[in-house]
């Protein structure tokens, strides 16, 4: 057991931590449309420039190939920076183009990996599907093949950036008298495809990047079904095992620097007697500095994640912990914003809005990707082994 | 007698009251943005300001029970807090000698805007409104003049017309007695319970419709439970605030003690059960179009009404046990 | 609605309050064995010559035939005298003696009756089973007719004061090829019969007042079925009417005044920061606070229960909303007391004695007589109408 | 390099420390209050006690991790407190110079006992023995002289031998600096996650087991839900103390921010499933017979041991935002 940085880790810190400086844009991020297509994808073609692409990529790929540890620093030094989130460039670095590069044959790969490490291709996933919530494998969308062209009918949600992606990865059922896991292909599909349908979904936090998207009779040529007819599932699988430990580092570093936030803006505001700064209550100052505790806690999860996957090569169902704990850690750090800001936590405007903002927001962290009752159950069955039972 | 159930005519309120919300009051007309105005009058109309107001202040001379069964109602259905500024502004006009002034604010001739416990905000104000601010050590009614600034602001709750203002109280009018602060909390208190039970009625009814993995996901015990539990809270928050609301209104020596700990109870009820309607929503429970959220925003408003839990609990502790009996 | 008290009933208070100042037992209440049993028959006898005793039972069984009022009257005074519980009278009073009036015939209710109301017979309860758990209708204990004679074999659990009882109520399956409810039945069992062994359970907090009991082919007269072979089930349930809203009044009573003592413990010991008393500390006031809150809510959930049996003939699934409430607030008291206690809280002796004591008994709260898992299903199933379900 | 999995060296050292004290420390010899005498003496013939000591303290010489898992298991086998008393003490011994008393403590040859934080409290007590006190600021070993009054008193925990004391502590010996403070967080969190890991394992071993209502409980979301947290609430707190125990080890800027953070998050992770413990196991765990009843007992003894929860808390929020990198 370990917890050191090499002299050539730190120098790679060093080095992160210049280039970032002198390169994350300063301007605010655009949060929707075009504007924020732009703001993303030329922030990504910079990183590429730069030899910053793609730093869990392999370098046959444009990427950079680096160690588990190198993405911790990384992603440690780009928070620090407050560089911006990689927005509508997520899916096709994170999931698609990791996909195309497992599975994909020689022309899709030559096609979309450079357009993504660029920054000129923007991708969206299609899986879910309205009423279909936490049970993934079912699937109604249907493909059917028709001469050279799979012909698309259905509805898929959640969405995100459909309005301004180039591309989806999408999960169509192609044997109509399937089951579950069987009878799924995974296909690319051009989102200027005739018969193609984006509808925004607003949340509860106000912000509309979430879509719904109608496809009627959309003709996918056969040609971009990656991995083949039928093995949708096995392909949309294969992808979890490329971002192993890393997946959560990202949220991680950003959660422990909102608790940072949390404790300053709780010298800053009145507290619950209306006398004293909040950060002079007891009551506040258990709450800050057990969430102070379990956000490194969370940290140490997440290295224990980076342990195992440096050892093996399937992420195991300890990845469910870590989920469900970020996602109740996130709840429970804005609950706690809320209470701070007293009177405050009514308004969505100065120093409030960033954390009223991030509550509303924070409820997805216990629905999405899995809602906290889905990630218990697998923790149970997959981790401890009991019994699946009849519920 | 100890009766904490309604009788008949308590029950034939109760119906009325929901009746007329059902029907006037659907939670899309929150989305327009225009602070219950129209529904207000409406109810204003019906003479439901004036409901605990004495008959000689023009009110219909019921109790405070009644006003907190109509609060409940009003909670469950959303009414803006325009409610409780016409309201609590008539008692504070009775209180102070004025039955002219609680007639008008009551009938809805005169416009009441509330103004939060800290004087911080005002809420849903509109020009000429008479201005109530409720603490902890009373009420206090204020003319339009008293206010220095306000700046509308973007709110937390998109329903109700918010605003940053300063105040010059050297124009206060009256300031009531103590009561009506503790009135304050009852009614903030049955709000909450209506909150509350709006959200485990919207949580169950979704729990036995919605299906996946082969049956309704009520059926499953995480959902189950998190059901029982909000319905545990709303007994709990609604038998207490019930019980305030009769201690109060019988001028009990433990009335202080029973309304804030209403407001305690009441308030952790509502927020379990309004985030645990959410998420029990799931994905849909996420969206804008989903009333879900409406009711967590209206939640925290309620929360920061008549200052926040931690205030009451001090309250609380300031008061001493019970006596049992009288 | 009302909570108002009658001048009468202020009247009746007043009797209660004079006659309990000067009837209260001084001397300690012993807590095992025959000097418990001749202490806790004694103050029944003393309350029954008084005219005190059996103030729920009916006037014509020698009861007081109180109303629900004057029954809370009687708790509230009774737990502010701080007289000593009903003790090993408890079940023969509340449970087996109310089913023996409801469901014996003549011959049964002028044996047992008279002898229960003046303190002379001890009775305990038979139906929970090793291994059934929260599953009550999973009764093995078997009953064979034999001539004039039930031929009882089997075992019981968490029969308290077996070892002191006179007679226990029993149930049996009569009916072996019978499955759940069906075919069960209702017997009084001499304690004293051949066949019968005793074997006390002590519990986490030390105490043996459960045991075990053992039937080895145990002979019961038939006579001594109530309600008719076959009839236990229906038999058992009866008697949950006859307690309707009360059963949780001398709880909610003592659990008031254990807070009260608990704010006043916070005043006497040094608080988490080694300083200050611990009622200075923001957060213990805050628990303080919220506690004393819900110990009212109790209050009135209980008085809301009141309310309902004085309309109402039978109970409603909302008494699981009370019990369940309960059990869980009594645990959070008793969790608070310890952090209170701090590093009091690992002694058994002195101050802290009580408060341990019962931090450790209660963990019955959440598991005895139905525990925290059933209530909820309960309450989902039976006050909601959520599904049943698979599980 | 990061790596918070055992390697094979420290796999062979926890697969031998397990086995040990699955074959010498069953739960069941708790009931005879010997203090745990017998099994200590075995440990201390065994080189467990100088794991962490250097050799020329007669130690193995290895790091605060290896000692760290030691506490894990000890804290899973419920291995009585003189095992910090001898531990510790030797540390300080080293700490101060005296490199033959460290060697007397470490080899079993010199007794040891644990004081509370506080000094109000003596834990499993022998003749003769030194006597280790630690609070935030170091540790103190103090000669049996210090002691003015000790008296016997009935505890929680029924396993160790209670005294309340009296201390003159113009008798302290010697003071130690503040990363004995820390160690002594780390193994009370690694003690800790051992005896939370104890309840999950079995609670979860009970759980597929026991049946009802036709299935095993465990397969009802209401226990597997439970078991789940617990898994979750181990992971947490062991993986925070392993990463406090290697800043520690390696002098980290950020030691006692991590290993006052392991001590909160391991003191709620045990406290939650010692309790949850008992409940799984319904009506048995209510039972003496059942040792559900021994991991809660143990679980306050542990977090009163350093000082309660709140203590280290304010230690943790004195402490600055750890820099990322070295």
């Amino acid at each position: 057991m370990d917890f050191t940085f090499t002299v050539e880790e730190e120098a790679f810190r060093e080095e992160v931590r210049t280039w970032l400086r002198a390169n994350v844009p300063t301007e605010k991020r655009p949060k929707e449309g075009q504007a924020m297509r732009a703001f993303d994808t030329a922030w990504q073609r910079r990183q590429h420039e730069s030899g910053w692409g793609g730093i869990a990529w392999p370098v046959e790929y444009g990427g950079q190939g680096l160690s588990l540890v190198q993405q911790l620093i990384w992603h440690e030094e780009y928070v620090r920076a407050e560089a911006p989130p990689p927005g509508c460039m997520f899916v096709a670095l994170s999931h698609a183009g990791p996909t195309v590069m497992l599975r994909g044959n020689a022309e899709q790969r030559a096609l979309h990996i450079p357009r993504i490490i660029r920054g000129e291709a923007v991708w969206c996933q299609g899986f879910s599907e309205p009423g279909a919530g936490s049970d993934l494998a079912s699937v109604r969308a249907r493909g059917v093949v028709d001469g050279d062209d799979l012909v698309v009918t259905g509805q898929k949600v959640w969405t995100s950036y459909a309005d301004v992606a180039d591309y989806q990865e999408l999960l169509v059922r192609t044997d109509p008298d399937s089951q579950r896991h069987a009878g799924l292909s995974w296909v690319i599909c051009d989102m200027r495809a005739p018969g193609i349908t984006v509808r925004p979904i607003r949340t509860m936090a106000g912000i509309t990047t979430f879509a719904e998207v109608f496809y009627d009779e959309v003709r996918i040529p056969l040609g971009q079904v990656v991995g083949g007819l039928g093995e949708g599932w096995s392909v949309a699988m294969s992808t979890l095992s490329f971002e192993r430990g890393t997946a959560m580092i990202p949220h991680q570093v950003e959660l422990q620097r909102t608790v940072e936030q949390l404790i300053a803006l709780a010298g800053e505001v009145t507290g619950p007697d209306g006398r004293r700064p909040a950060a002079a209550d007891d009551e506040v100052r258990s709450r800050l500095a057990r969430l102070r505790a379990e956000v490194a806690a969370m940290r140490a999860m997440t290295y224990a994640s980076i342990s195992r996957a440096q050892r093996e090569d399937a992420p195991g169902p300890e990845g469910a912990m870590i989920s469900l704990y970020f996602g109740e850690l996130f709840q429970r750090v804005h609950d706690a914003a809320m209470d701070i800001l007293g009177g405050e936590s009514i308004e969505r405007q100065g120093r409030a809005e960033a954390w009223t903002f991030r509550y509303l927001d924070g409820f997805k962290h216990t629905i999405a990707g899995g809602t906290s009752e889905i990630r218990r159950n697998i923790i149970g069955e997959r981790v401890l082994g009991l019994p699946r039972g009849r519920a | 007698m100890i009766d904490l159930l309604p009788d008949d005519d308590q029950k034939a309120l109760i119906d009325n009251f929901e009746s007329v919300l059902a029907a006037e009051a659907p939670l899309a007309r929150l989305r327009d943005g225009q602070g219950d105005l129209a529904l207000l009058a409406r109810l204003a109309e019906l003479g439901w300001f004036g409901l605990g107001l004495p008959e000689s202040a023009g009110g219909v001379g019921l109790g405070l029970i009644e006003e907190a069964l109509l609060f409940r109602e009003a909670g469950r259905f959303l009414v803006g807090p325009r409610l409780f500024a016409a309201v609590l502004g008539a008692h504070a006009a009775v209180g102070a000698g004025d039955p002219a002034l609680a007639a008008a604010l009551a009938g809805g001739e005169r416009g009441a805007c509330l103004l939060s416990g800290d004087g911080r905000h005002a809420f849903d104000r509109q020009p000429g409104d008479s201005l109530v601010r409720v603490d902890e050590e009373g009420i206090r009614l204020l003319d339009e003049a008293a206010l220095v600034r306000a700046e509308p602001i973007d709110g937390l709750d998109p329903a109700i017309a918010l605003e940053r203002v300063e105040l010059d109280e050297r124009g206060v009018r009256r300031l009531a007695d103590r009561t009506l602060a503790l009135r304050t909390k009852v009614l903030v208190s049955a709000s909450l319970v209506g909150l509350a039970e709006a959200a485990r009625d919207r949580a169950t009814l979704y729990a036995k419709e919605r299906q996946q993995f082969g049956q309704p996901i009520g059926a499953f015990q995480a959902i189950k439970h998190r059901c029982a539990d909000m319905a545990v809270g709303c007994e709990s928050a609604w038998t207490l605030t019930a019980l305030a609301a009769l201690c109060l209104g019988s001028g009990r020596h433990d009335a202080a003690f029973q309304a804030a700990a209403a407001r305690i109870v009441a308030g952790d009820a509502a927020l379990a059960a309004v985030r645990g309607n959410v998420q029990i929503h799931g994905g849909m429970g996420f969206t804008d179009e989903c009333e879900a959220h409406l009711l967590v925003k209206r939640c925290h408003f309620l929360l920061q009404l008549a200052g926040g839990t931690r205030l009451h609990q001090e309250a609380l502790l300031g008061e001493p046990e019970p006596v049992h009996g009288r």
